[in-house]
């Protein structure tokens, strides 16, 4: 293959897209920001090192002429609302850039109280795309740079947004590589998975960065931080490893906006996002469940139907 | 004329070791990742990648057991670990940022109290450092101090040449001591030329100003600033091969269970947590203030070190873009100005 | 370290023969934190009793395990026991090791093993353990009845008999309901009116009942013991306080020609009415929507002609606050108008029989007016359209009912009944004239039920013809109905001078907007649902509300009857006490770490979950936590279970107890 | 049409028998229906028998693989399917709803057509495209020559609506989409009594009897209700109301009940003097393309067998 | 009737999650209708399936269980109406996550028992019993559980006999 069909088409409508969608951004921020409209308005900003970009909160119509889009702004921001920036909310509403899988955070973090979508002013992003983690930035967004989740997005275009930034260029169909790693895993046999999640989970040094960045992971009081009693081993070793991620991706079952942030972060190239997904297509399966851009009431797991599937009990 | 090692006689030596019941211990491809792991032969040894983790782990483990205790017929037996059977350890194949970061910390395991869990290990190791070729624009050793060539905290230095085989020098007695156990894998010749060193973005810190800025300001905006989006994980403190904070917790139940040491790191919201539930550390702005003071002025207040080697691990991996470097810049540029 | 003591029961030789309890008893007390352990032949007997008091008292235990047979049988027992020795009793638990190991296994050594297991396991859980004191919840011993049929009167009467406050709120402005409405009543043929009138003239008269009619619910909180009932009283544009209830304004209202709800339409009524002649209360109300002064303003007939002065135009809604104890919900039920439904309707109409446009069909509560003494007609059988007295009937049943394609698969159990009912009235009433009835099944379990319907068959001549109808259209003044008969295997056609369909018993209109109010659940047909189907077939899930008649489901009279004195039953019990002692196994809320993302609020089968703000001192909201209202929780713990940081915690299933127990496998 | 304007709408289009054979008026009056509404309609390759009615009183595989074979060729065009005939309408629309609930008559299916079952396409009545993807407003509008005046008994038939979890066209027993039609085209709907009964068509051939007393029935029933005509959208009724008119006006068939075993009354003469029928009855089309102004000798009116000329006339309408 | 008793080399430890109002009471009627089965079954009880923490039954692994079992009343017998409801939910979905990363889900079984049932509870114990015990040790788990980081391993031969010889 030679090396221009390997790039995607978005690299090369690269500049005028990104452009567009910055200017559009800073526009409407400054604009809020003048009139007063939001206190703050949580975007992305430029990293020192090429084709980075650090999130940001901007206060004054000076600072959001910084603000910027790009495929580096892989961030899911909403976890800001919920963690590190709580306190902004109740200075008044904040404006927050959003991608489609961002907005699925949004969207169940309002469906869990934790949000309310009166106190926000949600900025969406017709996006194509974002680096993946580790991946070479210098040449755009290519085939090889592109985040393994954006291959297989379905939520280019956000719904339910206050504004609408963008306008989404043609997009490539990419091979879903996760989707084919999801498959390969449910071939194996047991035996198999068990030894390539071992294999997986052994890495871990419990930098907790997965929960960390996770929006949905907004407990005061972690599970695996509690020692009385103590549910899950807190040292690093590979079996409180293993019952960490199996918790956590059961915690998350019904509620994870699919941002696969955990997976990006993981200074151990875990790939947590295959847990997430999996439970996903189950959920998806059995109960018709999938998480989505507008907040819905009761997610799969704090409903129930009367007739749900029962085969596997006897 | 230099002493000069060839690759395939470089993985020689990892064989040798290894059938000498020696722990070799160096970068190892692990799925995606490369790591320091033990070493089964020289063909495990991977030389074009930076760790992920730094080595320091060779001395002070993710998690180690310190004692195991049982109640038996009323009476707590507690049972300590032999550290005198701790193998005998070679570290191959760290650049100056990693080689240099042991010794970095003996300052600190051998103050007013000796850890033997890393005074053991570190007396029973050789390492093996190589200078590095492969930085990128996180990188910024330089700027503490060390450099791409630094041969400090390493008993035996590589160069790697063009043309594929290494210039050693030996820098303490336990390099010499190697070199002679293997003397036949190494050969006397002219050093070629050096593979050229990576460029660095960074320039040079003045290191002491910063320091005395820091002096002056334990309060200032500039923290607040700078946690502003910190999320508030480890993925910083554990990748660091100089960060060395670590919890002791108690597994199993009170009446059998295992005392175990591992990470821990001042980015956690509950790290320097009282049992009070007071916590002096209370928000992220303190633990990031934290994070830079303990680097570039306690360490040195104390043992006159600065406890960064300059990786630039944690930028890569830090979740939201936080650039110690660029922070780092910023305090020389205010320390400048006075 | 706790110091518990180990009690192993050997039940004579139920226990001992199969498992070694010496030897139970012994490695027991090898366990740390165990500081007595014994065996013993019977610890339920009175000395074995005394011995796990003198025990407690003799080593200052601070538990007691008592390893025996199922805590199903003697938890309370022994509870007791500890209790009287000073215990908590939520410190005393029982090991099974009689149906779950000794009557089970018969290897001695499997068996004495398994039961030290067991032992090992429940001695963990009683270290973990709490004290708990019961929950107790002081209660208001009044009660409201929703709704004034002879399900809420005959609540609200045994209540206030047992001379406890009611308050009944009825939405129309008499109470009464559909029973005031039928003619006569099967299998006895005894007039609905004359047993109804006298109970309603009881409620209105009961000292301690708080009558309000033309009323509804308008906000329901609190919970067991403790509602707060907030009531809407329309305004009647009537002082009830100075009507006399002479009738003047009634019969000077120039407004005359209003359908009458109470006729089903048949019969008219004045602006100003009250729905029949003994309504209770006698007091008119005025229809606003019909009434010539509320829309054009110049009137006030009824103003003038009032001696009391009673009438009051301005008059406007009040809303009244009643603390009450307990509920019970008797709003009865519609029927089911078969009219085409709207689209989004899961009901499908029945267009195809053609009413509401074929002025000859009507429905069985239109039929019970035809045919009462008080109705539209004096209780002559004469149909609408022209006033004529029809010779041949066609009734139908199971309109709407049992029939899934349509979206009811239930039956309204009361219409095989009562369609016999009316073709023998109908046979009393015109002698020459015909009654045919299209049937499904003729059910009729009851009392005397079955003879009845064979009466109506035998005797009164009705042709029952067991299949349904297609299609009915008028031909002339006829209706012609189409139909099979399933029996004979024919399409049948009968010439129809007016057809009588027994529809659906439905839910009423708003039955799931009142069971939200109330935090109860109901069916998909907006029927109550009870707590349990066998058990409980008159508590709703929701501590302190119960169900009557026909809101629960279709029900005929002497079912309705005997469920609201059950009803009432259960409220005085509830009232028997000053304070409801509750099983303190409730969840509590851990509000330092809630995080209020309210799942377990979602989960909770109580609604026993409450939002609780947490405000600082300058009265700054902090954060909004979940609550748990402990004399509403059941005790389930499934918020715990769904809960990611265990925030709450179910009392006497704690985690740290569960895992010290796994723990210890 | 102006060549190349676009189209409203595209539509494949399965005619099916009958309107290649004796109902050809209901397939020239669609197709030019459509094209005064500037709907695309692009017949289906190489499509053949549906098998309705009798394929699934013999064979329920053979009935359902003709379908589903019928509905992978309709893949090939773009657009949902059109069906003009209730009876195929029905068959195509139960084909689908029975391959959906069950894996594995599908995978039978699938084995037979050797090839997979195409269940996606959305099959739609003419009625269906008419009042609800064109819309009753739009038809409203479109209306050229309001039929003023016309009086019309809409008949439905059997299958059109029904069993209701299959066609999903309307109310199973009580639809109004016709007469919302005529309402839209200017006509008046009658109210009358046999608009969902059968004609009989199922035993055409095997026992005409019934089917002169059935199609009498409703004949009678829409006469006397005040129409002037009937509509219909299905083949096979117009079939039986059409063409036997003359024999019930031969030999007529009892008045009366209808009580009593039907399938038993076989062939009853009739008299001379018994009830005569003359009631024109129009496709949806035609009456629809007629309002749209569409000229009249692009109707196929002259091929019928009671002539709806004299009426049409009389009415001011052609 | 007393069937032989059989040796077998491996004793599986079988543990039951079991709501108090239907499977605890069946299991009691079990007992006292005598009915027999193997006695490798240690009852957990709780209030309801819907207090069952997916967490437990982890844990249950973790610390040694060959085999669980969770079972409680049938759908539409809760005692708190719903419990069971979630509970099936929220197994459901732990089950499918569980198989994922690699559990041998016959190891697992979910029943509904009533308080009638004593002779399923018999049925549902015995068989997961016999499975567990043909299918051989829960080793995934355990193997975890003494497992280290490489670094924090005392993984060579001597290491492992030095921790052993510890004083």
């Amino acid at each position: 293959m030679n090396a221009k069909a390997e790039k995607i088409r978005v690299a090369s409508i690269d500049p005028s897209y990104y452009q567009a969608v910055t200017d559009a951004i800073r526009t409407e921020a400054v604009k809020l920001l003048s009139e007063e409209a939001v206190v703050a308005v949580v975007g992305y900003l430029p990293g020192r090192r090429i084709g980075t970009a650090v999130p940001g909160l901007v206060t004054t119509p000076e600072q959001a002429q910084q603000l910027i889009f790009s495929p580096a702004c892989v961030n899911n921001l909403s976890l800001y609302l919920t963690k590190a920036k709580k306190g902004v909310l109740k200075k008044g509403k904040v404006a927050i850039i959003a991608k489609g899988c961002d907005l699925r955070a949004l969207a169940g973090l309002m469906g869990e109280s934790q949000v309310k979508k009166e106190d926000i002013y949600t900025i969406g992003i017709a996006c194509a795309g974002v680096f993946g983690a580790n991946s070479d930035r210098k040449g755009g967004l290519t085939e090889a740079s592109i985040a393994r989740k954006c291959r297989e997005c379905t939520v280019h275009q956000p719904e339910g947004v206050d504004l609408l930034v963008g306008t989404l260029p043609e997009l490539p169909q990419l091979t879903a590589l996760e989707a084919q790693e999801l498959a390969r895993l449910e071939a194996l046999t047991p035996e198999e998975r068990w030894a390539y999640w071992k294999e997986q989970f052994s890495k871990c040094i419990r930098c907790l960065a997965c929960r960390q960045v996770c929006p949905f992971c907004y407990c005061e009081q972690c599970l695996c931080d509690k020692n009385r009693p103590q549910a899950l081993e807190s040292s690093p070793r590979p079996a409180g490893n293993t019952a960490w991620h199996i918790v956590r991706a059961m915690h998350l079952a019904g509620r994870c906006g699919g941002c696969a942030e955990c997976e990006r972060v993981c200074p151990m190239d875990i790939p947590l996002n295959l847990l997430n997904r999996r439970m996903a297509m189950e959920l998806k399966e059995l109960y018709d469940y999938e998480a989505s851009m507008v907040p819905q009431e009761k997610g799969p797991l704090t409903r129930y139907q009367e007739d749900d599937d029962q085969s596997f009990i006897k | 004329m230099s002493l000069l090692i060839t690759e395939t006689n470089l993985r020689s030596l990892v064989d040798a070791l290894v059938k000498g019941a020696t722990l070799v211990v160096g970068p190892k491809h692990s799925g995606s990742v490369v790591l320091y792991q033990p070493l089964a032969a020289g063909s495990d040894l991977t030389l074009d990648e930076l760790p992920r983790r730094s080595a320091k782990e060779l001395y002070f483990p993710v998690c180690e057991d310190i004692l195991t205790f049982k109640r038996e017929n009323g009476k707590l037996e507690v049972r300590d670990i032999d550290r005198s059977r701790f193998p005998e350890t070679v570290l191959i194949g760290a650049p100056p940022c990693d080689a240099g970061s042991p010794s970095i910390l003996d300052a600190v395991f051998s103050w007013d109290y000796n850890d033997e869990f890393f005074l053991e290990r570190r007396r029973k190791s050789t390492i093996v450092g190589i200078a590095c070729t492969k930085g990128d624009d996180a990188c910024f050793c330089t700027a503490v101090g060390l450099a791409p060539d630094a041969k400090a905290g390493s008993d035996l230095f590589l160069t790697p040449l063009l043309g594929g085989s290494f210039r050693c020098e030996p820098v303490t007695e336990k390099g010499q001591a190697l070199i002679d156990k293997h003397a036949g894998l190494f050969s006397e010749g002219a050093a070629g030329e050096p593979v050229a060193f990576a460029d660095q973005s960074t320039g040079k810190l003045d290191l002491p100003k910063i320091k005395e800025w820091l002096n002056g300001h334990f309060e200032d905006p500039l923290w607040e600033s700078i946690a502003d989006i910190c999320v508030g994980c480890a993925a910083c403190a554990f990748i660091c091969p100089a960060c060395h904070c670590f919890d002791i917790n108690d597994e199993g139940n009170p009446d059998n269970g295992t005392r175990r040491k591992h990470w821990d790191a001042c980015g956690f919201s509950k790290f320097t947590n009282h049992a009070s539930g007071h916590n002096p550390r209370d928000i992220q702005n303190k633990r990031y203030r934290n994070r830079i003071m303990h680097k570039f002025k306690y360490y040195d207040d104390k043992f006159g070190k600065t406890l960064c080697t300059g990786c630039g691990r944690c930028i890569r991996a830090c979740p939201v873009g936080i650039d110690i470097a660029e922070i780092l810049d910023t305090i020389n540029k205010k320390a400048q100005q006075g | 370290m706790s110091r518990i003591g180990v009690f192993v029961c050997h039940c004579g030789e139920n226990i001992s023969r199969t498992v070694d309890v010496e030897r139970v008893a012994k490695e027991a007390g090898d366990i740390p934190g165990v500081a007595f352990s014994c065996d013993y032949k019977y610890m339920c007997s009175d000395p074995g009793q005394n011995l796990l008091k003198k025990a407690v008292a003799d080593n200052n235990l601070d538990g007691v395990l008592v390893a025996a047979c199922s805590p199903r049988m003697h938890e309370k027992t022994f509870r007791k026991a500890a209790s009287a020795a000073g215990l908590n009793p939520y410190l005393c638990e029982m090991g099974n090791i009689r149906e779950h190991c000794s009557w089970v296994h018969e290897d001695r050594e499997e068996a004495t093993a398994k039961a030290s297991d067991i032992v090992k396991l429940m001695v963990e859980r009683v270290k973990k353990g709490k004290s708990l004191a019961p929950i107790t919840v002081p209660v208001t011993k009044k009660a409201l009845v929703i709704g004034g049929g002879i399900a809420g009167i005959q609540a609200a009467l045994d209540i206030a008999d047992a001379g406890h406050q009611v308050v009944m709120v009825e939405r129309e402005p008499s109470i009464g309901g559909h029973m005031a409405q039928l003619s006569e009543t099967f299998p006895t043929l005894d007039c609905s009116q004359c047993i109804m009138t006298p109970k309603m003239v009881d409620v209105a008269n009961h000292p301690n009942i708080t009558l309000y009619t033309f009323a509804e619910i308008e906000k329901v909180e609190g919970y067991i013991g403790n509602f707060q009932v907030t009531v809407r009283k329309k305004a009647r544009s009537v002082d009830e306080s100075k009507c006399t209830g002479c009738g003047v304004c009634m019969t000077k209202c120039p407004k005359k020609k209003i359908p009458n709800e109470f006729d089903q339409g048949h019969g008219m009524r004045t602006a100003i009415y009250v729905p029949f002649p003994q309504a209770v209360p006698n007091t008119p109300v005025i229809d606003r929507q019909n009434c010539t002064m509320f829309q054009s303003g110049k009137c006030g007939v009824c103003q003038k002609v009032c001696g009391p002065g009673a009438v009051d135009f301005e008059q406007q809604d009040t809303l009244i606050v009643e603390p009450v104890g307990a509920i019970v919900v008797a709003t009865g039920f519609k029927l089911y108008s078969i009219e085409r439904q709207p689209e989004d309707s899961p009901i499908q109409g029945y267009g195809e029989f053609g009413y509401g446009t074929i002025p000859d069909i009507i429905d069985g509560m239109t039929f019970e007016r035809l045919a009462s003494a008080s109705g539209p007609t004096g209780g002559k059988i004469l149909r609408p359209s022209d006033g004529k007295e029809p010779k041949q009937v066609v009734f139908i049943q199971c309109v709407g009912s049992r029939a899934r394609e349509k979206g009811i698969s239930y039956c309204s159990k009361v219409c095989c009944m009562y369609t016999a009912k009316h073709t023998m009235l109908y046979h009393h009433k015109v002698h020459d004239g015909q009654a045919y009835v299209f049937y499904m099944d003729a059910r009729t379990p009851g009392k005397g039920y079955d003879e009845f319907w064979r009466r109506a068959v035998e005797e009164e001549e009705a042709v029952y013809i067991r299949g349904m109808v297609s299609r009915m259209y008028q031909r002339g003044d006829k209706i012609v109905v189409m139909g099979s008969d399933t029996l004979v295997g024919v399409q049948v056609e009968i010439e129809a001078d007016l057809v009588v369909m027994a529809t659906a018993v439905q839910a009423q209109d708003g039955a799931d907007l009142l069971a939200q109010k109330l935090g109860i659940s109901y069916d998909k047909y907006n029927f109550y649902s009870e707590a349990h189907a066998k058990l409980k077939p008159v508590e709703c899930a929701t501590a302190g509300i119960y169900l009557a008649g026909a809101c629960q489901g279709p029900k005929d009279i002497p079912d309705t009857v005997s469920q609201a004195s059950a009803a009432a039953a259960k409220v005085m019990t509830l009232f028997a006490k000053d304070q409801l002692e509750r099983d303190p196994v409730v969840a509590k809320v851990n509000e330092k770490y809630c995080v209020g993302c309210l799942a377990c609020k979602k989960v909770c089968p109580y609604g026993a979950v409450e939002e609780r703000e947490i405000r600082d001192r300058q009265g700054n909201l902090v954060k909004v936590v979940a609550s748990v209202n402990p004399g509403v929780c059941g005790g389930c713990g499934t918020c715990q279970a769904t809960c990611p940081s265990k925030s709450v915690e179910l009392d006497g299933y704690t985690d740290e107890q569960i895992m010290a127990m796994i723990e210890a496998l | 049409m102006t060549p190349g304007k676009k189209n409203f709408l595209n539509y494949s289009y399965y005619p099916g028998c009958s309107l290649h054979a004796s109902g050809r008026e209901y397939d020239i009056s669609t197709q030019a229906l459509f094209k005064a509404l500037n709907l695309g309609l692009k017949e289906v390759p190489d499509w053949f028998c549906c098998g309705a009615t009798p394929a699934h009183n013999v064979d329920e595989l053979l009935s359902l693989s003709l379908c589903a074979k019928n509905l992978s060729l309709a893949d090939q065009v773009e657009g949902d399917l059109a069906v003009a005939c209730a009876a195929c309408f029905s068959r195509l629309k139960t084909t689908q709803h029975h391959l959906k609930e069950d894996d594995t008559k599908r995978q039978q299916v699938e084995t037979a057509i050797a090839g997979p079952a195409s269940l996606g396409k959305p099959v739609k009545h003419i009625l269906e495209i008419l009042a609800r993807d064109f819309g009753l407003a739009r038809l409203e509008e479109s209306v050229k020559k309001p039929l003023l005046g016309l009086k019309v008994a809409a008949y439905y038939g059997c299958l059109l609506t029904r069993p209701p979890e299959v066609p999903e066209l309307d109310d199973c027993e009580d639809p109004s989409i016709m007469e919302d039609i005529l309402r839209a085209l200017g006509a008046e709907p009658v109210k009358w009594s046999h608009r969902m009964e059968c004609c009989g068509a199922n035993f055409t051939l095997s026992r005409p009897g019934v089917v002169l007393k059935l199609s009498n029935a409703i004949l009678k029933s829409a006469q006397e209700a005040g129409a002037d005509c009937i509509m219909v959208a299905c083949p096979l009724c117009h079939g039986n109301l059409d063409i036997r008119q003359e024999s019930i006006n031969k030999y007529g068939t009892p008045e009366g009940s209808l009580m009593g075993n039907i399938f038993g009354s076989d062939y009853i003469p009739g008299s001379e003097d018994g009830p005569r029928r003359e009631m024109p009855i129009f496709y949806v089309t035609q009456l629809a393309a007629l309002a749209m102004g569409v000229p009249t000798d692009k109707l196929g009116l002259e091929s019928v067998i009671v002539d709806p000329r004299p009426l049409l006339n009389e009415k001011d309408l052609l | 009737m007393h069937a032989e008793k059989l040796q077998h080399d491996f004793e599986p430890k079988i543990v039951a999650f079991v709501c108090t109002w239907c499977t605890y009471a069946g299991a009691d009627l079990a007992g006292t209708s005598r009915m027999q089965y193997p006695a490798n079954v240690r009852v957990l009880k709780f209030p309801c399936t819907g207090r069952i923490d997916p967490v437990f039954i982890l844990r249950a692994f973790q610390k040694g269980a060959d085999g669980v079992l969770v079972s409680g009343c049938h759908p539409g017998d809760c005692h708190y109406m719903a419990g069971n409801f979630h509970a099936r939910r929220r197994f459901a979905a732990f089950r499918a996550l569980l198989g994922f990363v690699g559990v041998d889900l016959e190891r697992l079984q979910f029943s509904w028992v009533s308080a009638a049932e004593g002779g399923k509870w018999v049925e549902v114990v015995t068989e997961l019993t016999e499975k567990v015990r043909a299918m051989g040790p829960m080793k995934e788990f355990k193997a975890l559980e003494d497992e280290e980081q490489w670094s924090g391993a005392l993984n060579t031969p001597e290491l492992r006999e030095a921790f052993e010889s510890i004083t």
